[in-house]
């Protein structure tokens, strides 16, 4: 292989560190140019990814692109990337939609400099985790992501709205929506810090190629633990970790506050990308690493998944606040994410467990599509009408039909319409799940009938209806720019609802390996 | 071309034109309606050309069963093999194909004229609501109000197109999956259409209602699906109505099975409560009325054509499975379905009989045909089901039509008069109207008197007939009897509706001023009303007295759909059903003449004098709307209103904020009980006593020469001593 | 002859006497004879050690000129002390002068 | 009881009281007359002892210079020495009673040392201790380095003197 | 070695010291300019050192030995290990950002640079001392000058106060440990206080038993050891900027630095037996401090108690008697180094301008001072350990370290259940989130939200030079933490040598 192939992973992996490094030395006021460097910025990592995608090898089993460099000699951890079908899937979507992000945020007026530069580097972050196959280098991504996420939310996010807390004490919505995510996610990923630390330690290496050869076979006693026990532990930190980030009922109060405070372009990349390094975790680590763990408690997953989805559900039909409402709705749907994997794991080894994890995957793919495209359109409305108030709004389809349209097919690809992207996923999930987890599939179902609900009311309140007088003259229609935004994320909405054997074929063959 | 590829061909013309309009024509209404039209007219060829090649194949229509036209490629790669999607067409299939074909184009062509293409727009039209006509000057300069053309014209026939898209692709395709796929557009496309004038908070309450209630159903089917998938490893038609996965899933333990029930009836019995949301039948029928809400084509494109039969299509679809091991003809899945057909067909045609709207009268008749329907395949007359579909389809279709152009006509009656009050629907404003609007009259007799099973000649006769017969052949008196006094109040209330809509005289100054529609709107109603007619004699039964024969039944070779092993035969001719019917339907007929041909104008309807308190529990549709309004909705906005969010910030944030308080006040505790006083205090405490020992002793040093000196002497005396001393001993 | 210890014991009763001067004069000056005193008693054992012990051997009556030396610049640098203590503070009082008090 | 023995007591004697008067008499001036004689009465213990050198020179410089500045020192400071009132500190008589404390001590060890009833050795004939003082004190191998010393703490000695007493006011 | 570079690093201060002295007091700009001269002088012999120490060798280099005292075995010994190396470095990095931070010092500053310099050749002298006599001579000049920076260029309220007691808690340290070291000096029997060959003294049990706690408790009081940490704190928040900087960035290590090199390398078995000890009380320090800073309301403080919980980490990781556990230590004690510096750095220039450090108080300081926010949120990064930076590759081993402690083979005699250290470890990682929640809480406070009214206009930008000092080191704290490989082969060809004298390795 060429040197460009060879370190294809990196160049993808840094090509946004470098856009940021070069915005920095840009002068700060000059707005546009800022905008617009930081989305060609973001277009490299793009185009690379494009490459990748077209010279990955669907057939070939393990990991490919693979790059291995001292990293940490001391503690034997290197820095060792490579992309299988599932990463690729997720490098591809996180490509996609930063472009896209950025360009939603080009309405940013303050402090642009900072915003890009913070938002390129959260696109190395997600890559870097979806592309780690080192545990520590995992930890590494996975973590400085939260960074820039927590100043955008911090900085950038809605500024107005409060939130009251013990003894009278209240805080801004938005700093206590960016602290709650920080320090909550910090809190449950030190389990998994302290987890890879007693990994590294045990088994003396982090590379995961290795840890899966040798760390799933290990026996004996450690701590004074019998090794299942210790694995148990473990499982349950990573788990624990993971499933905040998903999120998992009931780990998910951090979700509707953040992705509510967050600009719209956060919410895009929270719910597009950063939950899905919670449920990549799930497959790319705690499958592998503790197979009998995960089958034993596969069940108690199970159950907190529907108990997301129903909740998730019932939550968002609850919500006055638009973006409340979509930002439950993602609850919802990651838990159906998560049933997958606790299917899969349940049935590792059979057709079930194949057909769940490419379902898995696909929703995971789908819902990082159609949840940015919904906060977008909700950011979209909010900018013209400075409110998230759903009984504010009513019978603006007549005032912006476009606009109109495309929330109703967004609202559908999310709602799971057949023909659009989200159902393929949630059936195969659905089918994958069924013969091992009945009864948790029967109760989801209650989930998925409310997403009916919910998304139906969002478009009642919001379009149907008599015409809410004030806002005759005063709504224009969406722009280009934001047309320029939406339109990639429906074409592929649609695209993958008629055709998601383009994606399925490159991720199912390593789910087959994996787990077939 | 290939007879296959024109399959696959056929659904994408409608899809096409959605695109066309949304994107490019949805200014301009006559490039819209001609996209619209021009599809579904291709389709329609492409429908034909399918269905006379199915039928007159190298097997005819029998062979058809054998030799379905199939073609099939991969969709989703899973696992190691595919799933794998296709069309597919077989008797079945033919048959629906046909009739979804007319109806659609009908009713496209019908609704040029039922939006007033080439009026005026109206002054105070506005998107999202019914026209309210226009003001136009003559060339005498009088003022007249005159209906005005839909604001949002071309969506609708956008939305039409999808709608018809997905009819097709459920009829063709050759899965189950595919068919859910056509199954839930339709489903959205319901939702658009019945809240096509989304302003109304009526039309946008009746769109989410029958979104929702669908729903419930769809999830059931959906889950269904996925049983019958993880069971069969496929859902392609060839493959679970294969016989072995049929026996699989008969006596298979591995594959489950619940309740005494075995897998096969189980997962039919999930795909049968997706059809009782689809096809309205009782519990989930509360949406179809409300339904009504959206323009009429639209009830016809739902309630006949298309979604409805669509349930029962799939039902008869998936009937190898509902029947599989069957115990003398019969299965548990069935005998719940032959139950809830039954029920509501007579429970919905008692509603109809107590209502006044002209279309919900038809609404209710519909569910109480597709009741029919269920319970004929729940007693197993798979191929009168199939029957009462077809004719059902194009009578109902007919009816509704016709009403929409009554209603049309006493809309101008309406703006005529500007008397905005009276409702153009109410029936009990209408009368005399026949001689006003005679095509719409005659079509909508031949309407009705389909629907109320006029003998010999009109196809409901024939349909109904059947499903009695079999019903009867099967010793399924219960069954008989409901659907045989079911459709006798079918006979009465249709007859009520034509009576109250067409004869005696103009009970308001708007029924007088009402006229025929125009020529857009009665083609498709004379058109049709052939069909109403000529459908019924395609079915006729070979052993019929005089009758039979005459006609090649077409009907019975639907059958050969059905695995081989479950085709059985026609039953035999049998008389007393045969007058069973032609009581019922001549019976009701009379009965509605007799009490309605002197009902005049301001007088109480006579049905409600004979009932009494009944018509009022009937006119409220048994209260079932409010019953489920105070159960289930408050239930669940009770749950998401106030229990989740009790949950999320009381419970679970509480706990967070409770660890977060717990740190903070930690760390107070660290710093004021220990910091402070401890260490601090201790190193304090140690300067602070050096400090004053000092204070203290620094009184010693007097800076006196001689003091000091003083003390050197009394040392050196000491030292003197103690040394001295101690070189003593 | 006279023996040794008698010597001794002038020098030793010098020396106390000296002491007592010392430790019992205010006067500056006076506390300075004091010294003088005993530097002598300190001589004198110096001398009567070197006669009785070692003739001969002159290191005994070095120390005694060393002595010389030192009391002679004692006496130079206190004198000049004292005179310019009275100087600045008009008293050759000891006790008042304790400028190393605390 | 040899006339030396009568001699030396006599000079003792002598000695003593004029020490006991140094360190008790009210006036200065006199204080200093007699700690002259008491030089004096040392140097003739000196010469009882053989060192002739070492009594010329305790004339000389004792008596010549130390106290003559002494009594300088006396005069300059004398205003204020108004012979009035006690000359002795508060502390006196402990002072005293310490003193004799002394005295007892060590005369009391001296009496129980036998080394001190000792007699003195023969005084070697011949013997310059003058010559062999002087060439002791130059010779390198002998007293040079303390000799060198001293003289240079006696210079610094008077360099101090000196320095301190200077009166920079006028 | 034929270029005495050591010695020229560890004299140039005092030379650069005395000379300023002989400068006029008013010629300031002169003074600023030698004393920054001399400074970078410094650090870029440190650099040289640095990069220019072999690891593939490891030992000692750059060695110089000459007699001083030979009389007593007292020799001027100095060379320097994989462990030392970077802490030589870091003196001079704190040094140059120190002389850079301070250039407004308009209060005598010719007195300030001399006996900050003084200080350093202190600091450096310890660093690289292989004598033990050495050791404890530059250790008392390091002290010393600290009292006089801190109590004439103090905060006027506490200065005298956090002056003293700094003095009084060193002295008391350093003389127990000097105790201990003679004890060593006698017990050994070689007449020598060369630490190369103490080290193979292998002293009696019975005697490392007592010595060793005087030894490693004497200096650990220098490296803020719960409960003798409480002195840092308060000298922090009195001394002036770039004192600070030196105390808690430098001079805390010397401490923890001291401990290592005297108590646990002479003293191998002493160390096993009171590990377990040490270890509780770093658990302590790590958590308790964490906390504390956490309700502190003064600025200034809240850093303070998070070094006494960061220095806490390098204790916990020489307890945890692991390779890992030493390698974190190590780089613990750069990475914690560079920051604490950066952080009070950035303390006094908020300080400078808005004259309060009550976090309540403060607000919106990033509008006008954005590099110093921008720095000090990734100081804070470092602090909380967030991965990238170098916290997380200081701390991540120590944990690491812990947790193998139980097995490790170099600590013998713990009889304690294995199941412990797993335990001590996870509740030391609570301090992490406890980091995390006040760091981003000052960030949000201090550097963003509502500038108060009365700050308008006075919230001056800050200057070329402290930009440089504030990007200079936030710039090694990211470097660093992407490439850990700059520094950690060297530190473990130190720990080597360590786990040599353990009999480990």
């Amino acid at each position: 292989m060429d040197f460009f192939t060879e370190h294809l992973l990196t160049a993808i992996l840094f090509s946004p560190v470098v856009a940021g490094l070069v915005l920095l030395f840009l002068p700060g006021e000059e707005k546009k140019l800022l905008r617009v460097a930081a989305f060609i910025g973001s277009l490299i990592p793009l185009a690379l990814s494009l490459i990748l995608w077209f010279r990955f090898d669907p057939t070939a089993t393990g990991f490919q692109f693979e790059e291995q460099a001292a990293w940490y000699e001391a503690i034997n951890s290197s820095f060792h990337l490579g992309v299988d079908g599932i990463s690729l899937a997720m490098i591809l979507l996180t490509a996609i939609l930063t472009p896209l992000a950025i360009l939603a945020s080009f309405g940013i007026s303050d402090r642009v400099k900072a915003y890009m530069i913070l938002f390129l580097f959260l696109e190395t972050g997600m890559l870097g985790v979806f592309m780690s196959l080192d545990l520590l280098i995992f930890f590494v991504f996975y973590e400085i992501g939260l960074v820039p996420m927590y100043f955008l939310i911090n900085q950038w996010g809605s500024a107005t709205g409060e939130r009251k807390l013990w003894g009278g004490m209240v805080v801004p919505a938005r700093t206590y929506a960016s602290f709650k995510f920080m320090v909550y996610t910090m809190g449950a990923s030190l389990g998994l810090l302290l987890a890879i630390q007693m990994i590294g330690v045990v088994s003396g290496t982090f590379d995961l190629p290795e840890l899966y050869r040798s760390w799933t076979s290990l026996s004996g006693t450690y701590f004074g633990l019998d090794i299942a026990q210790v694995k148990t532990i473990a499982f349950w930190a990573f788990t624990i970790a993971f499933a905040l980030k998903v999120p998992v009922w009931p780990f998910h109060t951090w979700l509707p506050d953040a992705h509510t405070e967050a600009p719209t372009a956060g919410s895009m990349i929270l719910a597009g990308v950063l939950l899905k390094l919670g449920a990549y975790g799930f497959i790319r680590l705690v499958l592998p690493l503790y197979p009998d763990q995960a089958k034993y408690f596969a069940g108690a997953i199970a159950f907190l998944a529907v108990m997301a989805i129903i909740f998730g559900a019932f939550a968002s039909y609850g919500q006055t606040d638009f973006k409340r409402l979509v930002a439950y709705s993602s609850v919802n749907h990651m838990g159906f994410v998560v049933l997958g994997i606790a299917a899969a794991a349940l049935s590792v080894g059979t057709e079930n467990a194949v057909i769940a994890m490419n379902g898995t995957v696909l929703q995971m793919f789908n819902h990082g599509l159609s949840a940015a495209g919904m906060f977008f359109l909700v950011g979209v409305l909010y900018d013209r009408t400075h409110t998230r108030d759903l009984t504010k709004y009513g019978g603006l389809f007549p005032l912006i039909p476009v606009y109109g349209g495309i929330l109703i097919f967004t609202s559908m690809a999310s709602l799971g319409l057949p023909g659009l992207n989200g159902f393929v996923s949630e059936f195969l999930v659905v089918r994958g799940a069924w013969p091992v987890l009945t009864l948790h599939t029967a109760l989801s179902m209650i989930g998925l009938l409310f997403t009916g609900a919910y998304i139906l009311k969002g478009i009642k309140s919001t379009l149907h209806g008599p015409v809410n007088k004030e806002w005759i003259g005063h709504l224009k229609e969406i722009d280009k720019r934001e047309l320029l935004v939406i339109v990639p994320l429906m074409a592929l909405m649609l695209w993958l609802g008629i055709w998601p054997g383009w994606l399925l074929g490159v991720i199912n063959h390593t789910v087959t390996a994996l787990f077939g | 071309m290939a007879t296959e590829q024109l399959i696959w061909l056929l659904p994408l013309p409608p899809l096409v034109s959605f695109f066309l309009i949304v994107l490019l024509a949805n200014r301009n209404k006559a490039l819209s309606h001609t996209i619209g039209i021009g599809a579904a007219f291709l389709s329609w060829l492409a429908g034909m050309v399918v269905f006379f090649r199915a039928v007159t194949g190298e097997h005819g229509l029998h062979g058809l069963g054998e030799h379905p036209l199939h073609s099939a490629m991969d969709w989703l790669p899973l696992g190691d093999g595919a799933f794998q999607i296709g069309v597919n067409i077989d008797p079945l299939s033919a048959l629906t194909l046909f009739f979804v074909c007319w109806t659609v184009l009908m009713i496209f062509i019908y609704s040029v004229g039922y939006h007033n293409f080439g009026q005026p727009e109206g002054e105070h039209d506005q998107k999202g609501l019914p026209p309210h006509g226009a003001t136009v000057t003559d060339e005498h300069g009088h003022q007249h109000t005159v209906l005005s053309v839909e604001p949002n014209y071309s969506r609708f026939f956008a939305f039409i197109s999808l709608f018809a898209f997905g009819m097709f692709v459920l009829v063709v395709s050759d899965n189950l999956l595919t068919l859910f796929v056509g199954w839930e557009i339709m489903g959205l496309c319901s939702y658009l259409l019945i809240g096509f004038w989304f302003a109304k908070p009526s039309a946008r309450a009746a769109a989410i209602k029958a979104f929702m209630t669908t729903r419930i159903g769809d999830v059931f089917m959906l889950l269904g699906l996925a049983y019958l998938y993880s069971a069969a490893g496929s859902l392609s038609y060839s493959v679970i109505f294969s016989p072995e996965v049929l026996d699989r899933l008969v006596h298979d333990a591995a594959v489950g099975g619940f309740l005494g029930l075995s897998a096969a009836g189980l997962i039919g019995l999930l795909l049968f409560i997706g059809t009782v949301g689809k096809s309205a039948q009782f519990p989930l029928h509360v949406w179809l009325p409300d339904a009504m809400e959206g323009p009429t084509p639209v009830s016809a494109m739902i309630h006949a054509a298309t979604m409805v039969s669509a349930g029962v299509y799939m039902v008869i679809r998936i009937f190898p499975i509902l029947a599989a091991g069957a115990e003398h003809g019969l299965t548990p899945a069935m005998t719940v379905m032959a139950f809830i057909g039954a029920f509501t067909a007579l429970f919905a045609a008692t509603i109809a009989v107590a209502q006044n709207d002209i279309k919900r009268v038809l609404a209710y008749s519909t569910i109480s045909q597709l009741g029919f329907m269920i319970a004929a395949l729940g007693i197993g007359a798979y191929v009168a089901a199939a029957f009462h579909l077809l004719t059902h389809a194009f009578f109902k279709a007919l009816l509704f039509l016709g009403s929409g152009s009554v209603i049309h006509g006493m809309e101008h009656g309406v703006l005529h008069t500007g008397n905005h009050d009276v409702d153009p629907q109410d029936m009990m404003n209408m009368g005399g109207l026949r001689k006003k609007m005679p095509v719409t009259f005659w079509t909508f007799l031949i309407g009705g008197f389909a629907l109320s099973g006029f003998p010999f000649i009109t196809a409901g006769f024939w349909s109904k007939d059947e499903i009695l017969a079999d019903a009867w052949a099967h010793g399924h008196t219960a069954v008989f009897w409901t659907l045989a006094i079911a459709a006798l109040l079918t006979a009465f209330y249709t007859m009520r509706q034509i009576m109250l809509t067409f004869f005696g005289e103009p009970r308001t100054k708007e029924a007088e001023h009402a006229h025929e529609t125009p020529w857009t709107m009665t083609a498709p109603l004379v058109i049709l009303s052939v069909f109403a007619v000529a459908a019924g004699w395609a079915g006729i039964p070979e052993d019929f007295p005089i009758l039979g024969g005459l006609v090649a039944n077409f009907i019975h070779g639907v059958s050969a759909t059905l695995p081989a092993a479950m085709i059985e035969k026609a039953p035999a001719f049998n008389v007393i059903p045969l007058i069973a019917s032609l009581v019922v339907a001549l019976g009701g007929l009379f009965l509605g003449w007799l009490v309605y041909r002197k009902y005049k104008a301001g007088a109480t309807d006579p049905v409600k004098k004979m009932l009494g308190g009944l018509h009022t529990v009937l006119q409220n549709k048994y209260y079932l709307d409010e019953l489920y309004q105070a159960t289930f909705v408050r239930l669940f906005n009770w749950i998401s209103e106030v229990f989740t969010p009790a949950m999320d910030r009381g419970v679970i944030d509480g706990f967070l904020h409770g660890i977060a308080r717990v740190a903070f006040s930690l760390g107070g505790i660290f710093r004021d009980r220990f910091e402070t006083p401890v260490i601090t205090g201790a190193a304090d405490l140690l300067g602070n006593g050096v400090k004053g020992f000092g204070r203290e002793f620094r009184g010693i040093q007097s800076g006196r020469i001689q003091q000091y000196m003083n003390v050197v002497l009394v040392i050196v005396v000491v030292l003197a001593v103690f040394i001295y001393i101690l070189a003593q001993v | 002859m006279i023996p040794l210890s008698w010597y001794l014991i002038l020098a030793a009763a010098l020396f106390s006497l000296g002491l007592f001067g010392v430790l019992s004069r205010k006067n500056a000056v006076a506390i300075l004879m004091g010294v003088e005193l005993m530097l002598n008693a300190v001589n004198i054992n110096l001398v009567a050690f070197w006669r009785y012990s070692a003739p001969e051997v002159i290191a005994g009556q070095v120390f005694t000129i060393i002595v010389f030396a030192v009391s002679a610049a004692e006496v130079a640098v206190g004198l000049a002390l004292v005179i310019s203590l009275y100087r600045r503070r008009q008293t050759v009082i000891a006790e008042n002068i304790d400028l190393l008090r605390w | 009881m040899t006339p030396v023995q009568i001699i030396f007591l006599v000079v003792s004697l002598m000695l003593l009281v004029s020490a006991f008067m140094v360190v008790t008499v009210r006036n200065l001036v006199r204080a200093a007359l007699w700690l002259i004689s008491t030089l004096f009465m040392t140097a003739v213990v000196f010469v009882l002892l053989d060192a002739g050198f070492l009594a010329v020179v305790q004339v000389v410089v004792y008596i010549g210079a130390i106290a003559i500045l002494f009594i300088f020192a006396v005069m300059l400071t004398r205003r204020v020495m108004a012979d009035t009132g006690p000359q002795t500190n508060a502390n006196g008589w402990w002072v005293g009673l310490s003193s004799l404390a002394l005295f007892a001590g060590i005369t009391w060890i001296l009496l129980g040392w036998g080394g001190s009833s000792a007699d003195a050795p023969i005084f070697p004939a011949g013997l310059d201790t003058v010559t062999d003082l002087g060439m002791g004190l130059v010779d390198p191998n002998g007293f040079i380095l303390p000799f060198e010393v001293a003289s240079v703490l006696l210079l610094a000695a008077l360099i101090g003197a000196i320095v301190v007493a200077w009166d920079r006011d006028n | 070695m034929a270029f005495p570079i050591l010695s020229i690093i560890v004299f140039t201060p005092l030379a650069a010291g005395l000379l300023l002295l002989l400068v006029p007091g008013e010629k300031q700009n002169e003074i600023r300019v030698a004393a920054l001269g001399a400074a970078a002088f410094t650090l870029l012999l440190s650099i040289f050192v640095y990069f220019g120490y072999d690891e593939g060798v490891g030992g000692y280099q750059f060695v110089e030995k000459y007699g001083w005292l030979p009389q007593l075995g007292v020799s001027y010994y100095v060379g320097v290990d994989g462990l030392n190396a970077p802490l030589v470095l870091l003196t001079g990095i704190v040094m140059f950002t120190g002389v850079l931070i301070s250039w407004k010092i308009d209060d005598r500053p010719r007195e300030f640079f001399a006996f900050l310099f003084i200080l350093a050749t202190g600091v450096f002298g310890v660093f690289v001392a292989l004598d033990l006599f050495m050791l404890f001579f530059f250790y008392e000049i390091a002290v010393f000058p600290m009292y006089l920076l801190i109590a004439i260029w103090g905060w006027k309220v506490t200065r005298e106060y956090a002056a003293m007691k700094l003095t009084l808690y060193l002295f008391i340290g350093s003389v127990i440990a000097l105790v201990g070291a003679l004890g060593m000096y006698f017990a050994s029997g070689l007449g020598t206080f060369d630490m190369i060959a103490l080290e193979q003294a292998n002293f009696s049990p019975g005697f490392q038993a007592w010595a060793f706690p005087m030894v490693f408790m004497g200096f650990a009081v220098l490296g803020g050891l719960f409960p003798f940490h409480n002195w840092s704190p308060v000298g922090h928040v009195a001394a002036p900027t770039a004192v600070s900087m030196f105390h808690a960035g430098v001079l805390m290590k010397l401490g923890a630095f001291a401990a290592l090199r005297v108590g646990m390398m002479l003293l191998p078995q002493g160390a096993q037996m009171w590990m377990p000890v040490v270890l509780f009380l770093a658990l302590i320090n790590v958590v308790y401090g964490a906390f504390i800073a956490m309700v502190q309301t003064d600025f200034k403080y809240v850093i303070g108690y998070s070094s006494v919980s960061h220095m806490g980490l390098v204790m916990f990781g020489l307890a945890s008697m692991s390779r890992t556990g030493f390698v974190g230590a190590g780089m613990q004690m750069f990475s914690h180094g560079v920051m604490t510096a950066l952080f009070f750095a950035a303390v006094g220039m908020v300080y400078d301008r808005a004259h309060t450090r009550e976090i309540p108080k403060l607000g919106g300081i990033a509008k006008n001072l954005p590099v110093v926010a921008v720095t000090f949120i990734i100081g804070g990064l470092v602090s909380m350990g967030m991965p990238g930076f170098s916290g997380f590759v200081a701390e991540f081993p120590i944990f690491m370290g812990v947790w193998g402690g139980g097995s490790s083979p170099i600590n013998t005699n713990w009889n304690f259940a294995a199941w412990v250290m797993p335990l001590i470890a996870i509740i030391a990682a609570i301090s992490i989130v406890v980091t995390a929640s006040y760091i981003i809480r000052i960030i949000r406070k201090v550097f963003f939200g509502e500038m108060p009214a009365e700050f308008e206009g006075h919230i001056t930008s800050i200057s070329a030079l402290d930009k440089v000092a504030l990007i200079f080191l936030a710039t090694i704290l990211i470097l660093l933490g992407i490439f850990p490989s700059l520094m950690v082969p060297m530190v473990e060809s130190g720990v080597e040598n360590v786990l040599r004298l353990f009999g480990g390795a």
